[in-house]
């Protein structure tokens, strides 16, 4: 793991949203690295800022509502927090790409998919209208979509959903970019299609030296896809590690909890492990931990102070019961503090 | 030592007409196509499948939240697809609903005392004052206090507001509740919460659910037993346990495959389906699965597969015969 | 597509045939036509002989059967105030009307959308709330009173064009704005919700992650996605336009049906009337059948299901 | 009308924020109307207009109806005329301020009754579907293609023009604009999960209506309400100018408008001034209105 | 007064055009073409069809009638030149000679025929087939001789011909069918027909065969223009020449317009206030009636109102009227008024009435209306106006359903049988009053042929109305034109556009 160079780098993101009832922190002091060719997880409940995370990345936040108010982001190695758009709509697209939870809107339904596949090339390339026609059949072969000459005449809705979400797939990796960021990209999906379309995933990341960086809110997705992970609470990151320190060694009460509530994890029938109360507003979120008021081992202390992310061996965490174990970062970990 | 039936289903249909585009001629969604099963006391039927496979059509036809084409529902020896609107209507008391969405399920408008207390008022159980007494109950038993009897829906969670939809069912204490996907919009941390409030609350009440789910992880967990749907058919049906260790139908097989591990070490042998769940306005021939089939027969192209018995284990494949 | 076809014109016909009927019945509330013909020093014998030709005196249902039985063959009588045949009457001024209507339509069209795009992109700045003011106050005028202070500045202050008349193309110019100033204001302010609405969606957030530009997000993929219900209000503003212009009609001297409709009314000339009412109904029928290829066209979903 | 630029207020309910205290509702609203501006100079207009519309009788300087030949056509601030006077020689701004009462009249009666028909009809219509609807949809046709001033000229001859020749004929018009937007509204209800949950629950049919499908209409119809009075108001104007008005001498601003249109080159103020009074309102109800719907829309709560 | 037009004149009293000398002592800057605004179009160009004034304007000029009236309303020879009574009941007509048609064909005894059988033809539905009912048949003598025989005395016939009768070429109109004809008349006036967009505009072109003489300007049209300030526009813009009926209150602002000029002339046509007797109302008792001629105060409303613009009336004629006869002023007496309601046992303080004004049809109708109300307010009474449209205001009165006044205008309105006739009698609804006694007179006076007699009688009866207060007069109707400086024009008081009469130049 020793030279690889970190082809996304977020400090201490804050993302803020101004609305009717004041300032939402949807992202608040959120350090993630992402390396060339690894596979990062970012799990969090929904509302955590996984998405609003990866809107700053890209530059797609909505304005004028929200607004990067502090920290960094660089990607490979050039700080493009406060790119301009014109700047910014050269990579996207093109360096990093995104695809979307839901394959069923993200595609225009009144274009045809190849009107919308040619666009990236369009932008980035000064590729001929035959050489974009090609180029685009080429690629949604490669995602395995049968008649694929045919189906860039179509419209979205005559696709069904795992077509669709390999239709954006093929869009995200026409420019073969450095860095893909996939926001929840199975949800929405029978389990059947779901699998399919992690193995083709896996397939295209294993050809393409290829960073992704996978949100979702399903470990079981993480174990299978991530090398490392990636878990986010409340706009904060409370744990980050390889993936099997992760599902192995838990230090994160919350993870702990998270891990704890699979149904398999438990007897069947049986009272499943919950965590109690439920994820809070990121209006409402006080002064010391964000967890600390479902957490089972709180401590006074949690109330009060928010607890720095510590750096343990093999994984950081955010939590005020290892405040002592500080031990000396691995690489990596000091990347991601 | 079988416990008496409560609800059985016959021959259920249900076919949608659909006019999508104003050139088309009408076309019909076989959305549910000749389901029978029973449900007996006390016990939770799972039902699963992937999206569109007829799964919350055929919880709604059960409770004639929709008409069903033809069948029979038999629910405390009444065929429910018969009975008069009246009827119907006070029959409801006891066989109960909990829905998907704990968004959309509650009346924005009302307070949940208004909300609870209208089952019990538009059924004349109770003087006023008891309502209001059987409701704070009620919402006790759910983890809420009273202190949130005048609040509205929006003031809650989804977790919350999905406790208060089941409160609403269970408030009549029916006999069966058909609780479709009630925790897949909820978060991973609530689900379990839930999950624990619907477990409660049938050791409680004696209660007796139809659990539709896609989550197989959930319906593992919960359910006694299990039927399969894939396009609007029943193709397998199983004692929980039993079918999880040992599909028979090919397509339960790769359904049951397809669940992500629970641990990055696990290894598990993939049967990976090609092509996409075929649209239901235009099923396959034969055997609906044979397009996807892994163990596709030349008979299976042409003719529907039996419904084979192989003792408390029903499988619709060919493969059984 | 027969399907269809038969089924709207089974709608159009019973449209037709209601509206028909209650324009039979509601005009003979409005009054007899015989004092307005004749002249006032005309005997009883011959305002009752003029009923009597005109079938007045008869039961009310029998002139109704009667009445129905020819509207059905294209006939709708002669004039009482013209002797010309009622229907082709109305159908000498379509193409007035329609020079008008689509005139005024394509104005508004032309200013609104550009208008409610930059709105909905520019939320809540001083362009935004400038334009909707404007729409606004478009909307807010009544347009007897907005027809003679153009007519008042351009034609005899500027005497830039014509005070009113039918014809060329300068003459079209002040009524169509006139019309426009309303339809304006409807459009944008529907392209502007339906925009915001459109901003929204995950397509919009996919273009822009595939680095397409902001001017063409707006006016290639929100645009195409916006026309579509926008040709809804346009198919019932140009219902109106093409009966209900009555006003500027009547301010500009325009020749068109609004106008000619109104004066049979006031001269209760009822055979030009129902041919008018039931030319309006036809044409807003046929409207709505374009509208729905239109939709069809630009609505892919409908196209191929 | 304006109609389906309303459809737009058919709201899917999205939670607001839980505040730890709960602030009275209308604290909120006055909060957020201090902050746009287009919303509180419509709020600030109607406001005056309303209170012109009540108070007016006591606040005119000169009887409205007084005709005063010798001082005939005085322009604007000329012998204690504020805004002059009219042909007859009466003090436009006492007409002006007693017509205000008819135009609020005019609109407020007009969407009083054009609602609650237009509501009852829509909701029958899309809740019961079937026979109903297509009745009442194909009457909405019919309505559709028929001509305002042919319904105007009819009830004009059966019953006489004036005040309430208006306003039947305006309800007559407008009420179609309320069944198209409740129809689609109650369509759009009777899908969402609340409803069959009601349905399940067993409550009876007709307490679903009144009690779970109409109390969820009350956010579309009050916004477009106050988007249609404001077309009301105008539509006095055309009305009188078609010469079905208010009846003379009661000053009305659509009566006066249409009665001044003649000087409009001799007197200017005759015609410009209840112009402005119209266009002001309609203005003020308009930007009220499109607050409203911002307010109202939980969609954009909260952006 | 049948004969008095007598048999002499040959030539007409109208100006003579000075014919085309005139035209090359033109000013270079006169408009090729007079366009004439007005308010809506003919029904049809079919003569002797549609009553409406509107049609008669228009195509009076590509029609000439037998008889026309000059400015007094005294009658003067056209296409007829001479015509007397040979009997009660026979009326023989010389014709002029040498007149063609435009299309080339000549005008004759038959030509005169055809026009008035086409009245008569039931078929043809013309609307003035009632007032010529009394015709019994028209018999051609020779080519210019033409007999017209009545099945019984018709004293009016004159009138008739002279406001109703207007000549269509017989030839053309049968080859074409009226059909056709409806929109290509042909006759033998002073225009030819060029182009008709209806509801648009009527152009019309000189006949430089016409049998006065060609006309001075070459090219007419008439512009429809509905709404009154439009038509103001258009003229101040100078798209337009001439229009009529001004508005009182604009006509300072044609006249100090560059090139505008304002003609007034006193119209035969009356307006008055109806006193409704066939309502059961308060106005069935005569001292209420007279009250109200009291309490209103006609000069105030001229002067006012109308800025002057009219003639006072007092009686149920005008001045124009050859029939007229001075008759008592009831003038403006408050007092009086409130005593002889006193009298009927009236408190003016209670009565209300109602009064019904179409809106629009007469020079300040409304505004008249709400005037009155005002006056009668002063002694108490309070009214109700209420403005109609022309169609239901005619319907109400027509059908009685008017309550206690109205208002409404009478034109033309040269004679007295005309205007008593269908006045004052029962089957008559225009006026709202109706007598036993009044009758009985009306049904004396009108068979009578002699002159001198008739005139007693109908003075006789203009006397009795008054005493009656049959009515409010108010005033001969005073018609506004509004005219271009370089267009010499003469309103006429039966309100009628002779184009041939006009000329360009100061
Ligand atoms: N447009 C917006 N305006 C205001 N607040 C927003 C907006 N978008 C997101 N937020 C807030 O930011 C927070 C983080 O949202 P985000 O979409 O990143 O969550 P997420 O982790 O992606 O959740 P999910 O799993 O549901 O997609 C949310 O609590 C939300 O309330
Ligand atoms: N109201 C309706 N009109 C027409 N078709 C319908 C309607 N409701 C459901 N369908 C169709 O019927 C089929 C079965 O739908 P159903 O909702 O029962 O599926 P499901 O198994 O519950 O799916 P999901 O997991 O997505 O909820 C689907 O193909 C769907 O498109
Ligand atoms: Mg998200
Ligand atoms: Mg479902």
């Amino acid at each position: 793991m020793g030279n690889r160079s970190p082809i996304l780098e977020v400090r201490q993101l804050q993302t803020h949203f101004r609305s009717g009832h004041g300032v939402v922190k949807a992202v608040n002091g959120v350090d993630l690295t992402v390396y060339a060719g690894e596979t990062v997880g970012l799990v969090g409940e929904s509302g955590c800022g996984k998405s609003v995370t990866s809107l700053s990345v890209m530059g797609l936040l909505p304005k004028p509502a929200a607004a990067i108010v502090g920290g960094t982001i660089h990607f490979a190695g050039r700080d493009i927090t406060h790119l301009p758009e014109k700047q910014m709509r050269k990579l996207r697209g093109n360096e990093m790409s995104m695809i979307f939870q839901e394959p069923m809107t993200s595609l225009n339904p009144v274009f045809t998919i190849g009107q919308q596949m040619a666009e990236p090339l369009r932008q980035h390339t000064s590729l001929t209208k035959r050489q974009i026609r090609e180029k685009m059949v080429e690629m949604l072969q490669s995602v395995g979509i049968p008649r694929a000459g045919q189906i860039i005449d179509e419209y979205p809705h005559q696709l069904s959903g795992g077509m669709r979400q390999r239709v954006m797939i093929s869009l995200a990796m026409l420019c073969q970019p450095k860095l893909l960021i996939a926001d929840e990209p199975t949800t929405a999906l029978d389990v059947t299609i779901q699998a399919q379309i992690l193995q083709l995933m896996k397939e295209i990341k294993q050809k393409q030296q290829m960073a992704m960086l996978l949100i979702t809110h399903d470990l079981g997705v993480v174990a299978e896809m991530c090398d490392r992970v990636v878990v986010m609470y409340g706009g904060q990151v409370v744990e980050s590690a390889e993936v099997r320190t992760i599902f192995d060694q838990p230090r994160h009460p919350y993870t702990q909890g998270l891990l704890a509530s699979m149904p398999n994890a438990n007897e069947r029938k049986g009272e499943l492990k919950a965590i109690p109360g439920s994820v809070p507003r990121p209006d409402e979120v006080g002064q010391g931990c964000t967890f600390a008021p479902r957490c089972s081992q709180a401590m006074e202390r949690c109330r009060h102070d928010r607890p720095p992310l510590v750096a343990l061996p093999r994984q950081s965490c955010r939590c005020w019961l290892y405040a002592g174990e500080e031990e000396t970062a691995l690489e990596e970990v000091a990347h991601a503090t | 030592m079988r416990p008496e039936p409560l609800l059985e289903v016959k021959h259920l249909k249900k076919y949608y007409e659909l006019k999508k585009g104003w050139f088309s001629p009408k076309q019909q969604v076989k959305a549910v196509d000749d389901v029978s099963f029973t449900v007996y006391r006390g016990e939770t039927y799972g039902l699963v499948g992937e999206s569109g496979c007829g799964k919350s059509t055929t919880g709604r036809a059960i409770l004639r939240l929709q008409e069903a084409n033809a069948g029979e529902i038999w629910f405390a020896g009444e065929n429910v697809a018969r009975l008069p609107y009246e009827r119907m209507r006070r029959l409801r008391r006891r066989m109960q609903m909990v829905f998907q969405d704990p968004y959309a399920s509650l009346n924005p408008k009302k307070t949940i005392l208004q909300i609870l207390t209208e089952p019990l008022r538009v059924h004349g159980l109770y003087s006023p004052d008891e309502r209001v007494k059987k409701a704070s109950e009620i919402l006790k038993i759910v983890g809420l206090s009273d202190y949130h009897l005048h609040s509205y829906p929006h003031e809650f969670s989804g977790g919350q507001r999905q406790r208060i939809g089941i409160a609403k069912a269970v408030i009549l204490q029916p006999d069966l509740i058909v609780a479709d996907e009630p925790v897949s919009a909820l978060d991973v941390s609530i689900q379990s919460q839930v999950i624990n409030l619907l477990l409660q609350l049938q050791r409680e009440f004696h209660l007796t659910y139809i659990f539709i789910s896609h989550d197989l992880g959930v319906v593992r967990h919960i359910t006694d037993r299990v039927g399969v749907m894939y396009l609007g058919k029943l193709v397998e049906q199983a004692q929980t346990e039993k079918l999880f260790q040992e599909p028979k139908h090919p397509y339960t097989q790769a359904l049951l495959s397809a669940v992500p591990i629970t641990h990055p070490d696990d290894t598990r042998e993939r049967i990976i389906l090609s092509g996409d769940v075929p649209s239901p306005l235009d099923p396959p021939q034969g055997c609906t699965f044979h397009p996807r089939c892994p163990a596709c027969m030349e008979v299976c192209r042409t003719e529907k597969p039996p419904v084979v018995d192989l003792g408390e284990h029903i499988v619709a494949c060919h493969l059984y015969v | 597509m027969l399907d269809y076809v038969i089924k709207r014109t089974g709608q159009v016909v019973v449209v037709l045939f209601l509206a028909l009927t209650a324009v039979f019945f509601i005009i003979r509330l409005s009054g007899d036509p015989t004092a307005l013909f004749l002249p006032p020093d005309a005997p009883r014998e011959q305002l009752e002989q003029f009923r009597k030709q005109l079938g007045f005196d008869r039961p009310l249902h029998v002139q109704y059967t009667e009445f129905m039985t020819k509207a059905v063959q294209g006939d709708f009588g002669t004039s009482l105030r013209t002797r010309e045949d009622a229907l082709q009457m109305v159908i000498n001024r379509i193409p007035a009307t329609f020079q008008l209507a689509f005139t005024s339509l394509g104005l508004s069209l032309l200013i609104a959308i550009p208008i409610g795009i930059q709105s909905a992109y520019r939320r809540n700045t001083w362009f935004d709330q400038a334009g909707v003011a404007a729409t606004v106050l478009g909307q807010a005028l009544p347009s007897f009173w907005l027809g003679l202070i153009l007519i008042y500045l351009f034609a005899v202050q500027l005497q830039w064009l014509p005070t009113g008349g039918g014809g060329s193309l300068v003459h079209l110019i002040l009524p169509a704005l006139t019309l426009a100033a309303y339809s304006v204001a409807r459009f944008a302010r529907f392209t502007r919700s339906t925009m915001l609405d459109v901003l929204r969606k995950d397509y919009i957030r996919t273009a822009k992650a595939s680095g397409v530009p902001t001017y063409k997000i707006l006016s290639v993929y929100a645009l195409k996605n916006t026309l579509i219900p926008i040709i809804t209000l346009v198919a019932l503003d140009l219902g109106v336009l093409l009966g209900g212009a009555v006003i500027v009609e009547v301010v500009f001297s325009w020749p068109g049906m609004g106008r000619l409709l109104m004066q049979s009314l006031l001269n209760r000339d009822f055979p030009v009337v129902m041919a008018g009412v039931f030319l309006i109904a036809f044409i807003y029928a046929v409207i709505n059948f374009v509208v729905d290829l239109l939709y069809a066209y630009v609505n892919p979903q409908i196209r191929f299901k | 009308m304006n109609q389906s630029t309303l459809t737009e207020a058919a709201v899917n309910p999205r939670p607001a924020p839980l505040s730890r205290k709960r602030e009275p509702a209308w604290r909120t609203y006055m909060r957020r109307l201090v902050k746009s501006p287009t919303g509180l100079a419509g709020f600030l207009i109607i406001f005056v207009v309303v209170i012109l519309g009540i108070f007016g009788p006591w606040l005119a300087p000169y009887d409205p109806n007084q005709a005063e030949f010798a001082k005939k056509l005085l322009p604007p601030l000329t012998d204690g005329h504020l805004l002059g006077t009219d042909q007859l020689g009466r003090d436009i701004f006492s007409r002006l301020i007693h017509g205000t009462s008819v135009s609020l009249i005019i609109g407020s009666c007009t969407v009083l009754f054009a609602g609650l028909i237009g509501t009852i009809l829509g909701v029958v219509a899309g809740y019961f579907r079937g026979w109903a609807d297509i009745i009442i949809m194909r009457i909405v046709d019919v309505k559709l293609s028929f001509p305002f001033i042919l319904l105007v000229l009819v009830i004009n001859a059966v019953i006489g023009a004036g005040l309430q020749n208006i306003i039947i004929s305006l309800v007559f018009a407008g009420w179609i604009v309320y069944a198209r937007v409740v129809r689609s509204e109650v369509l759009a209800l009777r899908e969402k999960e609340f409803i069959l949950s009601c349905v399940a629950t067993g409550v009876p049919r007709w307490e679903i209506i009144v009690k779970h499908i109409v109390p969820n209409l009350f956010t579309p119809i009050i916004v477009l309400s106050s988007l249609q009075i404001a077309t009301y108001i105008i539509a006095e104007a055309s009305i009188s100018f078609l010469g079905f008005g208010v009846q003379p001498p009661q000053p009305a601003w659509g009566n006066m408008l249409s009665e001044g249109k003649d000087y409009i080159f001799s007197a200017w103020w005759l015609i410009t001034f209840p112009g402005v009074a119209i266009v002001m309102t309609a203005l003020g109800v308009n930007l009220f209105g499109d607050w409203l719907r911002d307010v109202l829309d939980p969609e954009l709560k909260g952006h | 007064t049948p004969e008095t037009a007598g048999t002499t004149p040959t030539a007409p009293a109208t100006p003579q055009p000075a014919g085309g000398t005139e035209n090359t002592a033109a000013p270079a800057s006169v408009p090729e073409e007079l366009v004439i605004g007005f308010e809506a179009d003919a029904a049809t160009m079919l003569a002797n069809t549609d009553v409406n004034y509107v049609t008669d304007i228009q195509i009076r000029n590509i029609y000439d009638p037998l008889i026309d009236r000059d400015a007094k309303g005294a009658l003067i020879p056209v296409l007829a030149t001479e015509w007397k009574n040979i009997d009660p009941l026979t009326w023989e007509f010389k014709l002029r000679q040498g007149v063609k048609f435009t299309n080339g064909e000549p005008f004759n005894a038959e030509a005169v025929k055809f026009n008035i059988d086409y009245i008569l033809d039931e078929k043809n539905n013309s609307f003035y087939r009632s007032r010529w009912k009394d015709v019994k048949e028209v018999k051609v003598i020779d080519d210019q001789t033409v007999q017209v025989i009545t099945s019984q005395p018709f004293p009016t016939l004159l009138l008739r011909i002279a406001d109703d009768l207007l000549i269509m070429a017989p030839k053309h109109t049968k080859e074409v069918g009226l059909e056709k004809a409806a929109t290509d008349p042909v006759g033998t006036g002073a225009y030819k027909f060029d182009k008709w967009t209806r509801d648009d505009s009527l152009k019309l072109v000189a006949n430089e065969e016409y049998w006065q003489g060609a006309p001075s300007i070459k090219r007419v049209t008439f512009r429809i223009i509905p709404e009154f300030s439009a038509r103001l526009s258009a003229f101040l813009g100078g798209e337009i020449h001439l229009f009529k009926n001004v508005p009182v209150d604009s006509v300072e602002r044609v006249k100090s317009s560059e090139n505008g000029k304002i003609e007034l002339v006193g119209s035969s046509r009356i307006n008055y206030l109806a006193l409704n007797t066939f309502y059961e109302g308060p106005l069935k008792d005569k001292r209420v009636r007279q009250a109200l001629n009291y309490a209103i105060d006609v000069d105030e409303l001229l002067k006012s109102v109308l800025n002057g613009n009219g003639t006072k009336m007092t009686g149920p004629l005008s001045k124009v009227n050859a029939d007229y006869t001075e008759t008592k002023d009831y003038g403006y007496d408050p007092d009086k008024a409130v005593a002889l309601l006193k009298e009927a046992g009236i408190d003016p303080k209670t009565l209300k009435l109602t009064l019904d004004t179409p809106n629009g049809r007469y020079p300040m109708d409304t505004h008249v209306a709400q005037a009155i109300a005002s006056q009668l307010q002063r002694i108490g009474i309070q009214v109700t106006v209420q403005a109609n449209e022309w169609g239901n205001h005619l319907a109400k009165i027509r059908q009685h359903e008017m309550k206690d006044m109205f208002i409404l205008g009478w034109g033309p309105a040269f004679d007295a049988q005309g205007t008593i006739e269908n006045l004052f009698t029962e089957k008559a609804p225009y006026s709202g009053f109706y007598d036993k006694d009044v009758e009985a007179m009306i049904q004396k006076a009108l068979p009578i042929f002699d002159p001198a007699e008739r005139k007693k009688a109908f003075d006789e009866l203009q006397h009795r109305l008054v005493e009656e207060a049959a009515w409010v007069p108010l005033w001969q109707q005073g018609d506004l034109y509004a005219v271009a400086k370089n267009l010499q024009f003469a309103p006429r008081p039966d309100e009628k556009f002779l184009v041939f009469e006009m000329k360009w130049g100061q």
